[in-house]
Order: C-alpha cells, then structure tokens, then sequence
C-alpha cells in the first residue's frame, strides 16, 4: 500500500524561499542594530569629525576587543540558559597571575597562564552547574568574590608589573595593516565561537539544551557534558582577555575587570539573546559589545560631565531599547494594516524583545 | 462554504438557541493561513465535533473561540455576550472553558490548585478572602475522582504528572466553573479508552445542563460516539457541516482528506530462527513498573496496552535509558545491559520516542530541520563538523515522507499538535535504531497520516529491527502488533494475539484482571 | 519599652575598654576607607609593620569605599574589643551621625579622610598643599620649555569623590599658577583613580584634543594610564603627563628614568607610610593612657611635598613596597 | 465502535491523603537553613562570645534590616521570572531625594517623599516590562545606571544631609523592648510579604504568572496588570529601604545601596528561588539574608584579612551550597534505596536546587 504516491493534498506545504523576505524578517529582528546606528548618527552630529578620525577608531577597537572577548564567553554561558558574573573577577585573576607568576618574563608564557587560570575558573564553575546541578547564579557568585580576592591577596592590593612589561606593551599597540592587534584577537575568537556554535555537532546541542534541557536529555545529548564543556570554553576566553589586559595596560592591576560581568551581560542582552537560554547570535552579541563600547567613548567625547555621565548612559539605554520596541511594534503594525495577517496576540511576546 | 447537500442544512437551525456564531473568521500566521473564512454556529445542548487533518485549524479555531487569540478578520459572538471577545478573561466572562490541547497547567501548583485556577481569573475580586477555596478540600477531591484521578494527592506538585493525567486534571475543571461553551481539545488524544467513558458522562451531563460542547478529535468513533452535528475543515476553511446520525466514519474521512482510506495490512509474520531476542526484560522494577518481564525479536511489533498509569511509560522509559531501573535485568541480544543515560541507549542503538512532547518530544527554538536531525546529527557530521547540505537534503526527505505541513525552516513549536508529532516520530525513527520503544507514536495524529506512519513502522520492522509500541487504542495496536502485552498495575497480566483478539478483551483485561 | 543604641553624643573620654597599661594588650581597630589603589594598600602593610614591632593587637578592615559596610565593620572590631579605631572615613558629609555614634564609644583617630566635627583628631595628608607642589614643579617645566600657557586634560576620581579629587586638582591648578603658566582645560573624565580606567579616560580625550601640553591625573595609577597612551606615540610628542599626588613607585621610576625632560613631570608626596606611623602613635599613646583625647587637635597635617625630576632621589626607594 | 462506553468508569487508585510526610519533605528542601545553621555553628566555635553578645546581635539586625526589605522586592520580582538589578540605585535615589527634598525637615515627609521615588522607579521598570514586553535585566540595568546617576547628579556626589539629621539618627538606633525599630520595620515587611504571596489572589497570580506565563495568559490571568503591580510594590519597598537607610546614616551617601542588587540576587536565590521565576518562598529569602548578613559579620569578627575577605566569602559560598545538595543527594539515595521507588527521572533535576 502507497498512501504516498496519492498524498492528501491536505499536506502541503509551500515554503517561502524568496531570499528577499528572509533578510526583511531578519532585519525586523536587528533591534540592536537599530540603536547602533541611532547612536552612530548621534556621534555623526555632535562629535563627527572626533568619532571618525582614525585615531578614535583605533581606540574604540581597542577599547572593545577585551570586554569583546568577555561577552562572547558570557554568550555561550548565557546560550545554555546559565549566567557566569564571575567573568570579570576570573579576568582579574588571569592578568594577575599571569604578570607574576614567575615574575612575568614573556609575553607567552603569560598567555598560557592566563589560559590555564581562566580555564580553571571555568572548570570549577561548569562542574559545580553540570554534575552538582547548582544555580549558575550562585556558583559564579560565589567566583566571583572568590577570585577577586585572590587578585588582591595575590598582589596585596599592588599592582603587578611583569617584568616584560615594556613587551607587554608594545605587543598592545602593535598593528597590523592598521588593526590592533588585540582587534584581530578579538575577531578571531568571534569568527571561532561562530563556527563551534554554528557548524559544529557541539554548538547544536548548546542551543538544544537552552531552550530545552529534557529534550537535549532524551535525545541522547550528553547534557553535562556539554555544560561542562561550554564553562570551560568561556574560562578560556576569559582567560585569553586576562591576558589581553595585560597587552594593553602591561600591569595587572587589583581592578581589572571589576564589573565587567555587569557590561557583559548587558552586551549579550541587548544584541538579542535571551537570559533563559536556547536563543541568541554572536552577531547579536558583537553589536551589543559596540553599542556599549560606542556608548562610553561618545559620551567621553561630548566631556559630559562625571556626575551626568551615568545618568545618560542609563537614559540612553531605556530610550533605546524602548524604541526599538516601538517602531518594530509599528512596522509590525504596518504589516498588519497592508496584509492583514499581523496580529496582537499573545504569541508576540516571544519575539527576542519578549520577556524570558 | 456551507452545504446543503444533506436535505436540510444543518449548519443553521432556527429551532435551537445560538450559542455562539462565527462569521468570516480568518487567522492568518506570517506565512500561514490557519483559518481562512470560517462560519459556524454552534448550538446551546448540543456537540458539535471539529474534524480536519493535522494543521487543518481545528485549535485556531478553538483558541479564537476561547479568546485566547484574536481573529485577523471576522468574529465569534458569543450569546449573552455584548460583543466579540477580546482575551481569555473575557471569555470566561461569557461562559467558554476551553481543555487545551496542551493542557494548561501551572507546574509549580498543586494538583487541587490546578483544579481551581481559574478562579485566579480577571475578576475584579483579589480580596484575601475571595481566595478561600480550599485546595485541599473534601469537594476538590470529588472533582478529582469525577475525572479518575482520585489516587493523586491534592498537594502534590502538577510537575509530575504524565500527559494523560494532566488532560484529565484540565478536564477537572469543568466541574468547579460556570461555562455555557466548553471545547475539548484532543482532550482524549493521550488518554485511554477507558476516560472516554468519563469524558462521555461529563458531556452528557453538560449536554442536559445545555452547554454547548465543541469536540475536537481525530478518532472518528468517539466523534460519532458523542457529536450530534460534524464540522469538517480543511486547510483552514470549512469543508462541511453533517449530522452525525446522517455520515459515516468513512464519509468525514473524504471529507477530511479528500480521499478514502484503505486498510492497512496485517505486518508479515515473524520468523524465529532461535537466535536470541533483541531485548529481553527480567522482573524490571523502576518508576510504576512492578517486575515486568517480556521479549522483543527481531522484526517483531509488540503492542503495550493499559490504562492511564497503568506503567507503561515506566517500562518503555526504564528499558531505554531514560530513568534507572530500581532491579531487573535487561539483555540485549543474549547481553547483559546497563544503560543510564539515554545517550548510553542510543550508544547501543536503542531509542525511546516520548509520550511526553511538550517536554521532552523536541526543542522549542528549533526549526523543524533542526529538530528532527537532533539525534542523528553526529551521523551527518564529520570531525563534529555538521555537514548542513546533507542535513538538509535529508530533513526535506522526511518531512516529505511524514506529511509534515510545515518547511525545514519553520519553528515547531509553530505547527499543529499533529504536525509536532510528525516530526518528534521522523526525528526517532531516522535513527534507525535496533531496539525501539513508541509511546503514544500517534497520539494527535490524523487519519491519513496515521497509516502512513504505521506504514513506515512496519517497514522498519521487516527491516529486522524490534518496535515496542506503547498505545492506550486498543484499536491501533490490534492493527499494527505482532502480538500485545496488557498491564495493569504496573504488572504485565496478559498477552494477547491480535488475530484473535478484539477491542473489548484489551479493555476488559486491562481493567478488570485482578491479581 | 523604647532605647537607645547609642545614648549620647558626646565623644569618648577614653580608650573604650579602660585605659591598657601594656601596650601588649591594645586592640586598635583600622577601618580602611577601601584597598583598591595601591596607596590604601600601602597604608595597610606599615601599619601591620608597625604592630608587629610594638606588640598590639590591630584588626584592620576595608569597606570599598561604602560607608554602610564601614559602619558594620567598626561595629564588629569594637565588638572584639577594640580600644581605640583608626578610621580613612569613606564619606566626608555622609558619615558625620554614624561617626558620631561611633566616636561616642571609642576614640577616633582619623587618617586620610577624616569627618569634621567628630573624633578626636585627624591626621590628614593636605591634598591641597601636595597638589600645589605638585602644579608648582609642572608650571616650572613648562617655563623652561618656553610655555608660559598651556592646554590641558584632567583624569578625575569617580562622582563619588567629594573630598580628596576636588582639593588636589584645585591645588594643581593653583600651583600652575603661581608657577606663571596660563592652563586651558579642554576636557575633564573619571578615571576612578585606576590605572586601565585612566588609560582609558586619556584615550577617548586626547582623540578629541590631541594638541594638548599636559595630562594631569588626579593620583599616580591614572596618570600612569594616561602615560601608556602617549609614551613611544609620535603623533604625542609634546604631550606630558603629571600627577597632583601619591608618589607611586613606578610614577617615581619614570620620573627618575626620564630626567629633566622626560615624559612624566612630577607628582605629590602622600606618603601612606607617615600617615599610618602618626596615626597609630597617637592611638597607642590614648589607649595606653599616656594622654588622652582632649590633649589633641583636631586635625594635623603629614608633610606635603612636590616630587620632579630635581629631588627624585630624595624619594625614589625601589624597595619600597608603595 | 462504542463498545467503550458499555464499561464503567474506573477509579483504580485509593485516594491518597496521607500528610506524614509533610513536614520531613519540607526539611529536606531546606538546604538555605543547613548552611546557616553550619555557619552558625562555625561561628560559635570560633568567635562564640563575641558573636552571640548582645552588640553584635543588635548590630547584625541593623546590618539585615536594610538589605532584608530589599531581598524582599528582589523576591517578589525574581517570584514572576524577572529580576531587578536596579534595586540599589533606587534605594540611593530615594534616600538621597528623601534626604534633600525641601531640605529634608521631618523623617515623616521623607518616608512618603521615599516611597514615591521607589514606587515610580518601580513603576517605569514594571510598565518597560509588563507592557512593551521588554527584558527585565536590560530595563532595570539601564535603571540601574540611570538612578544611580540622578543620585551623583542631584548632590554632585557630595552626601546630602537632611535637616532632620539627628532625628534620623536618634530614630534609627531606637529600640523597643531591646529590638531596633529597622528591624521591627523588616520583620513587619516580612509579614506583609508573606500574606500577599500566599493568602491573597494576586500572590497566586503571581506564582502563576512565574511558573508559565502563556498558561496564566490563557486563563485569564491579567499579566500585564500583575507584573506591572509587582514591579511598583517592588519599588514601594526600595523606597521604604531608602529611607531606612536614612534612620541609619543619617545622610544620603552617594554610594547608598551600592552594588546591594548582587546581594539580594543571592540572598533570594541561595534561600532557594528559582530565577526563572514560579518558585521560591519568603522563608528562604529571609534566610538567605541572615546567611550573607552573618557571613559579612563573621569575616570581621574573625578580623579575616581584608585582602582574603573576598576570598574566604567566595570560598565560603561554594563550598555550603555544594555540601548542601551533596547531603541533599545522599538522603534522597537513601529514601530511593528504602523504597525502591525513587528515581533518578529526569524530573529530579528540576529541584530548586537544580539549574533553572
Ligand atoms: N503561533 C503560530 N504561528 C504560526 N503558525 C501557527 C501558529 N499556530 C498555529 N499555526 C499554524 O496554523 C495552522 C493551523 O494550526 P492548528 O493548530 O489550528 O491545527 P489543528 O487543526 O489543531 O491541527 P492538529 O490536528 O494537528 O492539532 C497550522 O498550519 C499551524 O502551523
Ligand atoms: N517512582 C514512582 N513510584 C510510584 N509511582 C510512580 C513513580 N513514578 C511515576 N509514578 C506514577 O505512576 C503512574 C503511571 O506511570 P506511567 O507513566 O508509567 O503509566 P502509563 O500507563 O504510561 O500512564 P500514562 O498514560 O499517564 O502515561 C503515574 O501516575 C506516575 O505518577
Ligand atoms: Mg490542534
Ligand atoms: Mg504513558
């Protein structure tokens, strides 16, 4: 008997393959995107000629490759549905130790430290989430104070200055064709994380277990595994940002990193991933590092002062994300009028912007 | 749209109270017509069954009805209610309880809190007190028994409750709201045939009381058990309207998907050449399993049957791996096993296809393509590198061969009941395992669709792999199996050959069988 | 019925667990106003130092620069007996009801910071004056270059900074000043006296200005941020860089390093170091009854001096732990 | 085709209304009150005298009073599956403004000058949320920087001191019958708290609203309205911390309620809520503030090193809630093995100990 070769027409099913609605819903989606530009066409009109100049670009790069480095780490935690807020005190802790032990001598024997120690955060985070089943929260809490204050017994409080300090530094400003060096770090390791997380078996089951963990489970996903796995890589890349600290400032210092989970998480948040997990692009994540990134220069820049500085950073924030919502509700609405299919129902609050 | 073919038209009966009226209801998804153009009115005391494949609109329909979505076009008035309405609350307010296909249930309340969540409602009264209801109450438990889930435990957490228990539970609240219109959405898709008597009294009762009852169904003979009056759609628009007492099964299925079913053939017999069974339980123990013990051979469909908690799923889920085995021993071919994670049962090529789909069937931010190479994606990978030409060449394949109504990128979790189905079966049985275990393999599934799924497992089956099917359609396993097992208990009691087996023996046995 | 914690206002007579014949069995508690800046951490190392050679017993506390947590760790420390504390105050204005309370229990010495009207004394480092000396040797430079007016940028502390940023910069300033030289401030940031903030800070200002004189940073760390932006940069030759206070270690090596015309022009002696050693003298001579509190004033001042390229040698200690 | 209905109903099962066991379950989930109690114990041997005075007990009241009001807000937040990272600022704006506003002349106009604050932080924060459908992270992250920079803008970072200082001062070290006013303030909170979540309506909807926000849409539940009310009682307590912070200090810091929102994160999570929302009890919340309150005060008393303080907190932190689940594992190994019922069911990771 072959049902098939009569098939219902009752089952069809036609998919819309025209490329050209496929970037129209993607760009919907761009929330992020839209308050990068917002806020580029701001630093256009008041400070053009300073924002662009080759020698602000160069610092943004700078500026942004490190935390860079940090947010993509929180993404793959974030990703799984976790949270790590030990990121910048683990980031601390691997530019410390990387600038002393041994007494600092070279710039690559730090960069191993710096790994090790990071990916030893990571380990001790990820086991503790994996195979102790504790909340994400409170185990890099806990790191997060743990590590800090490892930083500071470790130097007394002092900062620590390798002895290839002047290396250290040099290897920071060093640039090639034009880009710090630190930049294309930074690049390489977002060009990295995209492909494990989106051409790998790995990076599949990362999302897999976000958005659903007993259905990873009873797939046959080795869920702590994984778990484990994804707190490990996001010690190492904080480990590589440790020592990354170290190019640019050649001392590590007790507050290096101090609150940049904060900033971190927030870059994840912004560029589209949900704090729940299962949902969330490393583009989205590299457009969040730039529009905070984008944030603290311009407002360096306009020299507004320390008292207000904080203020408008918070203004910008929620005017950003508020608009953003309300033009893609207006577009949304748009849609609705010409095509009559849009609607207000409940199943629109699962866009990104939804609440988790 | 509608017909009159039947002599007298039996979308429209002046001689009834209206209970609701629907007029051009359209509900249009981004890319999908879900309802396209939809009329009909339903009845005060009467039932009026919802037909249509998988993906047909049938819960759109119920949703918008229940205020829980809102039409593109059109409206639904509601009798007694000033104008359409706008949101759950307000449905309440104009008399309509909805089951939800996927039941809905607050995982972190109790059993006897679920019983009365509805009173958490919009009404205006929050005061302290206007909470009093006793969730533990003598009446809470009543209610409970009235839907045979009397053995639940009032403070129990809904978390652990199984899908069959949780329809039910939703079914519970019928009895403790104030409802004109009550729709049943596949309330009995995971339930056995034994809560369709439950569910019969309940509507009779309610039939009397005057409600009107809308029954969505894909087993045609609880719909012509119960319905006066059959609406069937068919990609969102409304095929016909015929009375129950004029049709036939067979009729509404041609209606349904335009074309006649043939029946499906008996699987070929299996050959025993003495080698050993491919899995074969000792005296298992774990979850309700109380020291069952059977054998599956190569090529053979064995059937599980049994009532809701009956320990089916205990058994399917302890010998795949996915929960321990308190005691007992599992061989495979003639080897001891342990397995303790699913991906240990995978290892050994044995899989277990869940009941539970909202849980665990597949994952939410997923697209169909993602969702059914889930399992099979290291297959398609080299060096943990997914090969995505080939991934997606094989995903149109199934959703192809499993009529799936939907593309490889469409969000599942945006399908129809049904459609999800197809695609947590196709994501299992692409992995082409030795040993598998179907629970509820069909559960929510159309007709048509339906024999082609048997179809495929047949197939697999004579390509020498075993299949457990663990159904609560005595019907289905009686079509499908080699032989069938019925528990009871959380003990196996009996075994039956479906050549000389019928419907009743399977219930019968499951019920009254002591031991 | 009702009570008070703390039933007068009055400052303590006295050593809060009587006077201590032997200085063996004082208890000083030292609540440090925070050890994020190398220049607290150094006040913490001489005065465990110094306990050690005298014998008492010292708990020493950091609160982060939050008086909440300040306020529960003195608590504590007088919970444990202390005699007498040492406070850095974390808040000048903010703290004066706490530090009254406080002070109505145990003699108060503050060092660093201290809160006006309350305590017995204080042993303050004279931002002003430091940062004035430190102005006076940078406006020296200039002149020698043949500037008489100049352009500048200036790493702030936080928004928190109520006391201590204010006075320095503004003794910077007057120290330009008198020097002769004419400023301009083109921009003005935090640099929350860190180093990798202040670097930072002078980053995002020089890409605005970058035809500025001078990088002033209110202590060493920040201007040794601002320091790493223009050091071996061509296109910042002219740019230098100053500090109105701290006399950090490596500030000091730079400036020796780099002689009369280098890089980093001068900086203000705070010593961590003098604070502690006077601060603890007068708490052991209160507890060990060898004065007592109304003996003193309120508030006396460690030596501030400007440190340049011509008396480096009298400060710069490569051992030094600050 | 009807022989189905031929047959009765079944009720298999005898109704199950035991309630032995209730209490020992209940003990069992209590991991928050093991690791006070160990704590508790540590502190008895170490510094026994000194921890269980009479000062040092009046003290920690103080020292949870504040904080304990807002672990209160954070939990109820945390209860509907958000979070507020903005809970410290507001509570620095409103004791700042509380503070200044008209000169600050009586501690009963600053309490309802206070209140409104918080209650309009609250009630920006919860429209964000509950109506344009955004991320409560990235909402009160922007508040956060926002509030805090009204705070350093409305006194440039200089304390405020309000007229009515010393009776701020006198007020807040009151007592009665040997208890700190703060404290009754707290305890009163707590009872509050505990009667809205579980004896009213809006407690349900809000448990409901945590647990599974479509189901609670679908039946009926106004969302919306809801959330938007937690958010505002959320704020309302801030505002009430805010001002107690003023019976306390005396003078609207700068600094008030800096980085508390860490602080009541842990405290409602190690007192065992879950951050996805729908679990989570105030009994836990309250002892999961003494927890971090004793642990602060058990690191001065020991005159721990400053520089290992953080250190030994951390350290502190990961070690009880690991043991905490690793007796935790072991009695439920041992019910398993008595009843040889228990599993290891995919359903046991879901425990409020288990990732969220
Ligand atoms: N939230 C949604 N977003 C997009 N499409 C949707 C959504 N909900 C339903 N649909 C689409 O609407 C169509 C009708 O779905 P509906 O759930 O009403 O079918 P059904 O008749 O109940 O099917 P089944 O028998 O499988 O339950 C389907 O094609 C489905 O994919
Ligand atoms: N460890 C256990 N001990 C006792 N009862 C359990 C245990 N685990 C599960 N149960 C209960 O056993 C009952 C039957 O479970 P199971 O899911 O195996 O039966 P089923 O026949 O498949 O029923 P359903 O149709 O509901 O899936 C359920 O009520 C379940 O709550
Ligand atoms: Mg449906
Ligand atoms: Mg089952």
């Amino acid at each position: 008997m072959s049902t098939a070769s009569t098939l219902p027409p009752v089952h069809q099913y036609e998919e819309n393959t025209s490329r050209g609605s496929a970037i129209g819903a993607w760009l919907k989606g761009q929330y992020a995107l839209y308050i990068l530009l917002a806020l580029l066409i701001i630093a256009t009109i008041t400070r053009g000629s300073v924002f662009w100049s080759g020698t602000n670009l160069t610092n943004l790069l700078l500026q942004m490759s490190i935390i860079g480095v940090v947010v993509l780490a929180e993404l793959i935690v974030v990703l799984t549905g976790g949270i790590d807020i030990s990121v910048g005190s683990a980031l601390g802790l691997a530019a410390v130790i990387a600038a002393g032990l041994f007494g600092g001598p070279s710039i690559w024997l730090a960069l191993l430290v710096a790994i090790v120690i990071g990916g030893i955060v990571g380990a001790v985070n990820g086991w503790l989430v994996a195979y102790r089943g504790l909340e994400p929260f409170i185990v890099t809490l806990g790191m997060l104070a743990l590590a800090r204050g490892l930083v500071y017994a470790y130097g007394n409080g002092i900062p620590i200055i390798p002895e290839a300090a002047a290396t250290f530094a040099s290897f920071g400003q060093t640039t090639i064709i034009g880009i710090p060096v630190l930049a294309i770090i930074w690049i390489a390791a977002i060009a990295l994380i995209a492909f494990l997380l989106y051409r790998t078996v790995w990076g599949r089951r990362v999302y897999a277990i976000g958005s659903n963990k007993e259905a990873a489970r009873a797939s046959g996903i080795p869920v702590k595994r994984t778990l484990w796995s994804v707190y490990i890589l996001a010690g190492l890349l904080v480990g590589l940002g440790g020592w990354m600290f170290l190019g640019r400032f050649a001392a590590g210092t007790s507050t290096a990193g101090n609150l940049l989970e904060l900033e971190a998480i927030a870059a994840v948040v912004i560029g589209g991933a949900r704090l729940s997990g299962g949902y969330g692009r490393v583009f989205g994540a590299v457009v969040g590092t730039i529009i905070f990134t984008v944030i603290a220069n311009l407002l360096s820049l306009l020299n507004v002062s320390t008292f207000l500085q904080d203020a408008f950073r918070g203004a910008l924030i929620l005017v950003a994300v508020t608009l953003a919502t309300v033009s893609f509700a207006n577009s949304r609405r748009r849609t609705k009028a010409a095509t009559e299919t849009a609607t207000d129902s409940p199943a629109s609050s699962s866009t990104p912007a939804g609440q988790s | 749209m509608t017909s009159d073919q039947h002599g007298h038209d039996p979308t429209t009966d002046p001689q009834q109270t209206v209970a609701f009226r629907a007029t051009g209801v359209k509900k249009h998804y981004p890319g999908v017509k879900a309802l396209d153009g939809v009329d009909l009115t339903g009845y005060a005391g009467e039932v009026l069954a919802v037909c249509g494949a998988n993906g047909a609109g049938k819960s759109t329909f119920a949703k918008l009805l229940a205020g829980v979505e809102t039409p593109t076009d059109g409206d639904i008035m509601v009798a007694g209610y000033p104008h359409p309405v706008r949101n759950a609350a307000e449905a309440e307010q104009a008399g309509v309880l909805m089951m939800h296909q996927e039941p809905l249930i607050i995982d972190d309340f109790t059993v006897g809190e679920n019983v009365w969540l509805y009173k958490l409602r919009a009404g205006r009264d929050i005061r302290p007190w206007a909470q009093k209801t006793n969730t533990n109450s003598q009446r809470t438990r009543e209610v409970l028994r009235g839907v045979g889930l009397g053995h639940l435990r009032t403070t129990e957490l809904a978390r652990g409750l199984g899908p069959g228990q949780r329809q039910m539970l939703s079914l519970s609240r019928a009895a403790v709201t104030k409802h004109r219109i009550m729709i049943l959405d596949e309330t009995t898709a995971s339930t056995s045939e034994e809560h369709f008597n439950d569910i019969l009294d309940l509507v009779r009762r309610e039939k009397a009381a005057g409600t009107c009852i809308i029954f969505v169904s894909h087993r045609l003979n609880e719909v012509f058990a119960m319905a006066d009056r059959i609406a069937v759609l068919r990609n969102g628009r409304l095929v016909d309207v015929v009375r129950a007492a004029d049709s036939s099964p067979d009729d509404v299925t041609a209606l349904m998907i335009g074309q006649a079913l043939k029946a499906l053939a008996r699987p070929a017999p299996v050959e025993h050449h003495g080698a050993p069974p491919v899995i074969s339980v000792q005296d298992l123990y774990g979850g309700s399993a109380r020291g069952v013990s059977f054998d599956v051979r190569s090529g053979e469909i064995v059937g599980l049957y049994g009532l809701v908690g009956s320990g089916r799923s205990s058994v399917a889920r302890t010998v795949t791996g996915q929960r321990q085995a308190v005691g007992g021993v599992v061989t495979m071919r003639g080897e001891r096993i342990k397995l303790s994670t699913p991906g240990d049962a995978l290892r050994r090529r044995i899989a277990y296809l869940t009941e539970d789909r909202r849980l665990e069937g597949f994952v939410n931010d997923f697209d169909n393509g993602q969702n059914m190479s889930l399992v099979v994606l290291p297959r398609m990978a080299r060096a943990g590198v997914v090969n995505a030409g080939q991934e997606k060449a094989r995903v149109k394949e199934l959703i192809r061969d499993f009529q799936v109504k939907g593309g490889v990128k469409t969000m599942t979790k945006s399908l129809s009941g049904g459609n999800q189905q197809k695609v947590v079966v196709a994501k299992w049985l692409e992995a082409d395992p030795d040993f598998v275990v179907l629970d509820e393999p069909t559960k929510g599934i159309d007709v048509g669709a339906r024999a082609n799924i048997y179809e495929i497992i047949q197939s697999v089956a004579a390509r020498g792999k075993a299949v457990l099917v663990v159904s609560s359609e005595a019907e289905e396993l009686l079509s499908l199996c080699h032989r069938i097992l019925v528990m009871r208990n959380g003990k196996v009691v009996a075994e039956f050959d479906p050549e000389h087996a019928d419907t009743d023996d399977l219930i019968r046995t499951a019920l009254t069988h002591q031991d | 019925g009702c009570g008070k914690i703390y039933p007068t206002d009055e400052p303590a007579s006295g050593p809060a667990n009587g006077v201590k014949a032997d200085v063996q069995d004082v208890v000083v508690g030292f609540a440090q106003q925070q050890l994020q800046a190398p220049y607290f951490a150094a006040m913490q190392v001489r005065a465990e130092q110094i306990a050690q050679e005298q014998g008492f017993t010292l708990l020493f506390q950091a609160a982060n620069k939050d008086p909440v947590v300040q306020m529960n760790q003195m608590q504590a420390m007088m919970s444990q007996g202390a005699d007498v504390l040492v406070v850095n105050a974390t808040s000048v204005k903010g703290q004066f009801e706490m530090m009254t309370q406080v002070a109505s229990k145990i003699p108060v010495t503050y060092i660093d910071t201290s809160v006006p009207g309350t305590g017995m004394t204080s042993v303050q480092s004279d931002n002003l004056t430091i940062g004035r000396e430190s102005g006076k040797i940078t406006a020296q430079r200039f002149r020698d270059m043949g500037k008489d007016s100049i352009s500048m940028v200036i790493l702030t502390g936080p928004a928190t900074d109520e006391f201590v940023g204010p006075n320095r910069r503004q003794g910077f300033l007057d120290g330009l000043t008198e020097g002769g030289v004419e400023y301009e401030i083109r921009a003005e940031q935090s640099g929350e006296y860190a180093q990798d903030k202040g670097q930072v800070a002078a980053e995002n200002m020089l890409a605005g200005n970058p035809d500025v004189d001078l990088i002033l940073g209110l202590n060493d760390s920040m201007a040794l941020g601002g320091y790493n932006v223009v050091n071996g940069k061509p296109q910042y030759d002219s740019v230098y860089v100053a500090a109105s206070a701290d006399g950090q270690k490596e500030a000091l090596a730079l400036i020796k390093s780099g002689g009369c015309d280098g890089k980093y022009i001068s900086t203000g002696l705070n010593s961590p170091s003098l604070a502690a050693d006077e601060a603890l003298r007068i708490s052991i001579e209160v507890a060990t009854g060898q004065r007592v509190p109304a003996d003193f004033p309120a508030e006396s001042f460690t030596k501030a001096v400007g440190i340049g390229c011509e008396n480096i040698d009298e400060y710069y200690d490569p051992n030094s732990v600050f």
